[in-house]
């Protein structure tokens, strides 16, 4: 194996290009390492991203926020500006791993692991976030949910990488929020993930949301029917019991040793109506 | 050795809570820990295991593995000689001979120059498997037709013994009275069926070793174990040494429960080394502690119990069903005669079937057996309460075990402190205290037997007045610090003037493995013993010195002292006075004390325990946990106390979260601390508790083993706690939230 | 197989070392530089007993390359007291009987450090959830969470 | 005479009963005098058993004195963890 550490986005997508075998981008290295350790990856080359400076970077730009490949989560909860802005993307990337995991993995390793329980996914895909992607063939922009499709594959073509999250600017009288739910109190994978974000009229009726579904499904979901039983309405209980049912009802999980289906089905639907009443007291709260 | 002064006594040190004497080794990263040691020319020593739950090695061909550059030795089954007897099971657990019996069951080992080379020549090894029908459920595997793991197997413990082989090694059955004509006598009966997925003692230091064979056949072995004698024996039998060739060092041990009381990589370590030439260590990774040590036992348990309406115990019955993993020897035995050790019945039965199944051979784990059948006993005694209208205390209080009680078991109780425990439960506000929405409380007891057995140590007096103690029992929890306290009140010097020393096997006579709650109990009666040999000695050059009888000299305070005005006027000796001038006196004074150490007191705890349920997602959080634990006599209470609050807090990840969940193929698929789910700092509130003291006759200062106890109410007693906040009686553990949640639908939709 | 050749800092020392691309920070603590009091619990960063600061930011010593700490600052167990005096938190362990094994130990003091840098008065709850990624199998937390919260006191008084 | 109490699953090797009778004075001559009396119980007793004498176990004490009239009970070889 052999370790680079490039100083430019441009050095580090030329060595992933031109590599032999099987290359790796090394940011937080809290999945990439468990798999070398264990031996289930053998890379013949990895490209640790964090000594390429604009990759460490937390930055406002004029149409939101950018949040560089290298920023471990640790660091963005510590971000005044996201936290004000996105606080249910913080708390989803918050929830990534121990205080130790914290100092080291980064919402974009979490995204591109493509793990279908990653945390910071749903609460991104609910903020309609997107991946900026750098490749031999220039950088383009993609919606965080086309980044993954199935689980441990992405949609990423030999040689390119996620430089930055992008954050669009937030709405007035907008408010987002993650939950999950996991058997202990930190350190588990989430057996279910839910993430919304939803944006309300002068008149406190929504105007605009997003609802996303983790580890119910081979992908995170983006719900269309969750988020179209709160449009239009105050966010009553009539349209949570909407919400819930719709979401319950886009679930397609497997039984496995963290959940059951019937359990990940009917939590889904919970943890959605619950997000749902966080991110409606912030969007009040943000006049 | 009997209670010194059963009326009470009074002690200067015992009982107080002094500094931990390898405290600062810990805090600083210098202790050494079996993963620790390297030797020059070491070699790294690596496993190849079994992928398939059950599977016949036709062939294990080790040729290319052998030629890689950098690869020192091989071993498999062909370099462990055939074993009978006693020692056969564990040394095919060791290396699997004609068949592997589990996933993860070692089949080849290579020493290397590294890792990466070890790694790769695992890889180059190429064994030819026939694999076979496997089974990992204990019902399954007692079905008639199920696939037979051993096919000399017979069960034994029943009439007549079978002609065919199956996967039930043994019955047992304890009891007394006639249960039927209980139950005849009973206003309420309740019968209930329990099960419980295997549990691992979960300690945070995987197995290590580091091995080194000599061409002269010596040998030595650095190892963390819970009894590094019981560790010798079994090697220098598995590979045909003579004991006294083999030196064990007991590293510092990283936890154990019970789980580092048996030989897995250590004897492969030493057969590397032995051929090699070279030192070999070998570190198990966590992967390979779950899949390839020694779990609890999973369990079915079936339990009836009657009572009148005022409160009485009819009759107790029960079935339990452990299996062992891949060979005999689960705890059922332990498992039936504690099920019903708590309560003073006239008529009682436990029957318990020991089974084989595909998964690793278990070990002990914590008071093994008696948590799996207290769960099924606990919760039925909290049923019957319930129905009959009374409170779950005064249940307990009316039928709880005590002096003159004929156990469940056989025995009849002497002195036990179960009724002091329950009605400190009682009275603790803890009991009182009021619960909000979707709460829940429980209570349950336990009991366990506590051990004594061999043990040796000696007691060097320093030239300085200071005092050297070896012993030979690896410190799992402080023991130490509880050791030093015991020299220092005997010998009435100052606790910082005793160093208390793990010794390896050549160095001091044999000791039982640091097991069954024994270490305090007869470590510390060795203590005792020996530092009155050496009390005995000191006394007699005093006596030497001053010209008079030795039965003239009495000690007192750490000095010699003329008996009485008739033995003369002489200014006391401290024992530093009579060290300084040892060699000319009679040369070096220490005491010593061999002995097999009998007189351990059984022992009881009854716990309380809080818990809060989400009732919309089944999460469960423990709230409020209380320990009572009869101790005896708390040497040092702080770890006493880390005693109750490990114990339970064990038993709390047993009843919520964790759990060994096999796939379809037999394969171990949570085998990490990821989706092994043991409880973590956030999971937990304060773990409340108080120390009962009902002194054991059997100690001259009225200690009893406090290590194993705590573990055995609290899988009950969070059951009893879910099941009222749940609204619904939970009979499998872990109750994981899908459990919970599943339960209370199906309650709400009765 | 080339090796890496790595300039850092660890507990204040500048040190220099080569290690395989794929060995582990961890590992080069323990095997090359003989520092042997962070310890692998589990090689997955689920147990923390391996728990070091990098650049003052506290990781899993099992989830960072040894070459990645190349002109970084790294602080182990080992750099906690200073000579001969303990750190308060290390007394406080001590005397709180917060270690039955101490394997765990190393870990949780590194932790319990990087915590009380940051907030010199936590409460219990934020104790018990930056502690979450420290196993302790024997004590139950109790008297380590207690440990914590008296050598916070006593720092905060000494300040 | 020691009246020695059984537990359940030997009664097979002793033609059902659970209560036998010996005369020995200690635990070493207790167990000879099992094996001799009741042979099926001899490979349990080569296995390792537990005696208990007036509720207190003992393991391996073979020269354990055994007062006349004390209560006798057979157990499995216990470990712990």
């Amino acid at each position: 194996m052999r370790y680079e550490a490039p100083k430019t986005t441009k050095e580090a997508v030329a060595l992933l290009a031109k590599a032999k075998g099987l290359a790796h981008v090394l940011a937080g290295g809290t999945d990439l390492l468990v798999r070398l350790r264990s031996g289930q990856v053998e890379p013949d080359l990895v490209v640790d991203i964090k000594r390429i400076p604009a990759m460490g970077k937390i930055s406002a730009v004029a149409n939101g926020i950018r949040i560089g490949g290298a920023v471990p989560s640790a660091v963005l909860g510590e971000h005044a500006g996201v936290r004000k802005a996105w606080p249910g993307v913080v708390e989803a990337a918050k929830l990534i791993g121990s205080t130790q995991i914290q100092g080291r993995a980064t919402v974009v390793g979490n995204l591109c692991n493509a793990s279908p329980a990653a945390d910071s996914v749903p609460a991104m895909v609910a903020a309609g976030a997107t991946a900026i992607v750098v490749g031999p063939k220039g950088r383009r922009e993609i919606p965080v949910e086309d980044v993954a499709v199935a689980p441990g594959k992405t949609s990423l073509r030999k040689g390119e990488i996620v430089e930055s999250i992008h954050l669009p600017k937030r709405p007035p009288r907008s408010g987002d929020a993650y939950l999950r739910f996991i058997p202990r109190t930190e350190m588990d994978i989430a057996v279910v993930g839910a993430g919304v974000s939803l944006t309300l009229g002068p008149d406190g009726v929504c105007r605009q949301a997003r609802v996303a579904l983790g580890a119910v499904a081979a992908r995170v979901l983006l719900v269309e029917e969750a988020a179209a039983a709160l449009v239009g309405t105050k966010v009553d209980d009539k349209a949570l019991d909407k919400l819930a049912a719709a979401a319950s009802a886009a679930c397609r999980p497997i039984d496995d040793k963290r959940g059951t289906k019937e359990f990940r089905i009917k939590v889904a639907g919970v943890l959605a109506r619950r997000a749902a009443k966080t991110a409606l007291q912030r969007a009040r709260r943000g006049k | 050795m009997p209670l010194d002064n059963p009326k009470g006594q009074s002690f200067r040190l015992v009982g107080s809570r002094p500094d931990r004497p390898d405290g600062i080794d810990k805090v600083t990263g210098r202790a050494k820990f079996g993963a620790d040691m390297s030797a020059p020319g070491m070699l790294v020593g690596k496993l190849l295991r079994s992928p398939h739950a059950h599977a016949r090695i036709r062939r294990i061909d080790i040729k290319k593995a052998l030629a890689l550059p950098g690869v020192k030795a091989i071993v498999t089954r062909d370099d462990f000689k055939e074993i009978e007897g006693d020692l056969r099971d564990v040394s095919r657990n060791v290396m699997a001979r004609d068949k592997a019996l589990y996933d993860g069951h070692a089949v080849a080992a290579v020493a290397a120059i590294d890792t990466a080379t070890a790694r790769k020549a695992l890889k180059l090894i190429k064994v030819d498997y026939e694999i076979l029908p496997h089974v990992t459920d204990v019902e399954e595997a007692m079905k008639p037709g199920a696939p037979v793991l051993h096919s000399d197997l017979f069960t034994q413990g029943v009439e007549p013994t079978p002609k065919k082989p199956s996967n039930i090694a043994k019955r047992h059955e304890f009891g007394h009275g006639d249960v039927a004509k209980g139950f005849a006598q009973a206003d309420v009966v309740v019968e209930r069926k329990f099960k419980n997925e295997a549990t691992h003692q979960g300690y945070i230091e995987p197995h290590a070793c580091l091995a080194s064979v000599g061409n002269d056949g010596q040998g030595e072995l650095w190892v963390c174990t819970q009894g590094h004698y019981a560790v010798r024996n079994v090697c220098a039998s598995l590979l045909g040494m003579d004991v006294s060739k083999l030196r064990v060092t007991a590293s510092e041990i990283g936890g154990g429960f019970g789980g580092k009381t048996t030989v897995f990589i250590e004897p492969v370590a030493l057969a590397l080394s032995r051929k090699a030439g070279k030192p070999v260590k070998i570190v198990m990774s966590r992967e390979e502690v779950f899949r390839a040590s020694g779990p609890t036992s999973s369990a079915t348990v079936w339990v009836k119990i009657g009572i009148k309406k005022d409160g009485r115990i009819t009759a107790g019955d029960a079935v339990l069903k452990y299996q062992g993993g891949a060979f005999p020897g689960s705890p059922v035995d332990m498992g039936a005669m504690s099920a019903f050790a708590c309560y003073d019945l006239e008529n009682v039965r436990a029957v318990g079937w020991d089974v084989v199944v595909n998964r690793p051979k278990q070990a002990a784990y914590r008071a093994p057996g008696a948590p799996i059948s207290a769960f099924g006993v606990e919760s039925v005694i909290d049923e019957l309460a319930q129905k009959i209208g009374m409170d779950p205390i005064e249940v307990r209080l009316k039928n709880a075990a005590h002096e003159g009680t004929e156990s469940s078991y056989g025995p009849t109780y002497g002195v036990i402190g179960l009724r002091a425990t329950i009605e400190a439960a009682k009275v603790h506000p803890h009991y009182k205290a009021p619960l909000g929405p979707n709460q829940g409380r429980g209570i349950a007891s336990g009991f366990w037997f506590n051990f004594g057995g061999q043990t040796c140590v000696s007691l060097n007096i320093n030239i300085d007045g200071t005092v050297a103690l070896a012993v030979g029992t690896p410190d799992i929890g402080g023991s130490r610090a509880s050791m030093c306290l015991m020299a220092a009140e005997e010998l009435g010097i100052g606790y910082d003037q005793v160093r208390t020393i793990v010794a390896d096997t050549s160095s001091l006579g044999y000791n039982d493995i640091s097991e069954g709650s024994r270490v305090t109990f007869s470590t510390g009666m060795a203590t005792i013993q020996a530092a009155r040999d050496a009390v005995k000695k000191l006394c007699g050059r005093a006596a030497q010195m001053w010209g008079i009888s030795p039965e003239a000299v009495l000690w007192e305070n750490g000095h010699a002292k003329p008996a009485g005005a008739n033995a003369g006027d002489f200014p006391p000796l401290s024992l530093a006075d009579i060290a300084k001038v040892a060699a000319n006196t009679g040369g070096p004074i220490a005491g010593h004390c061999e002995v097999n150490a009998e007189g351990a007191g059984v022992s009881f705890s009854t716990h309380l325990c809080d818990v809060e349920i989400d009732p919309e997602t089944g999460f469960t959080r423990v709230i409020r946990y209380t320990v009572i634990q009869d101790a005896g006599k708390a040497i040092h209470p702080s770890y006493v106390e880390g005693q109750y609050q490990g114990g339970a807090v064990q038993g709390i990840g047993w009843a919520l979260n964790e759990e060994y969940i096999y796939g379809a193929d037999g394969k171990l698929q949570n085998a990490g601390f990821l989706d092994y789910r043991i409880p973590v700092a956030s999971d937990l509130p304060m773990i409340d508790t108080v120390i009962v003291e009902v002194p054991n006759p059997g100690h001259p200062y009225g200690l009893r083993g406090v290590g194993e106890t705590s573990i055995v109410p609290p899988l009950a007693a969070v059951a009893n706690a879910v099941s009222a906040a749940a609204k619904v009686r939970m009979t499998e553990i872990p109750m994981s939230p899908p459990k919970i949640l599943k339960a209370m639908g199906e309650a709400q939709r009765r | 197989m080339s090796k890496v050749r790595v300039s850092t800092t660890i507990n204040g020392d500048p040190v220099e070392y080569l290690c395989a691309a794929e060995e582990t920070l961890l590992d080069v603590l323990r095997d090359r530089l003989g520092l042997t009091g962070s310890k692998e619990g589990c090689g997955t960063g689920d147990c923390g007993a391996c728990s070091v600061t990098l650049d003052g930011r506290l990781v899993c010593s099992c989830l960072v390359l040894g070459a990645e700490a190349e002109g970084r600052e790294v602080r182990t167990v080992e750099g906690i007291a200073k000579g001969d005096q303990l750190h308060p938190l290390q007394r406080k362990f001590i005397e709180h009987a917060a270690l039955q094994c101490g394997i765990c130990t190393p870990g949780f003091l590194v932790a319990s450090k990087a915590l009380l840098e940051r907030n010199p008065n936590p409460t219990e709850h934020e104790i018990r959830f930056w502690l979450a990624g420290n196993l302790c199998r024997c004590t139950g937390y109790d008297k380590i969470v207690r440990a914590v919260v008296s050598a916070a006191a006593e720092m905060r008084e000494s300040r | 005479m020691v009246q020695v109490v059984l537990w359940g699953s030997l009664k097979s090797a002793t033609g059902g009963a659970t209560k036998v009778e010996v005369e020995a004075a200690n635990i070493r001559e207790l167990l000879s005098r099992l094996g001799e009396k009741h042979p099926g119980l001899k490979p349990q007793l080569d296995r390792g058993v537990s005696v208990s004498i007036d509720g207190k176990i003992y393991r391996d004490a073979w020269f354990q004195p055994i007062p006349p009239g004390s209560e006798v009970f057979l157990l499995p070889r216990l470990a712990g963890g």
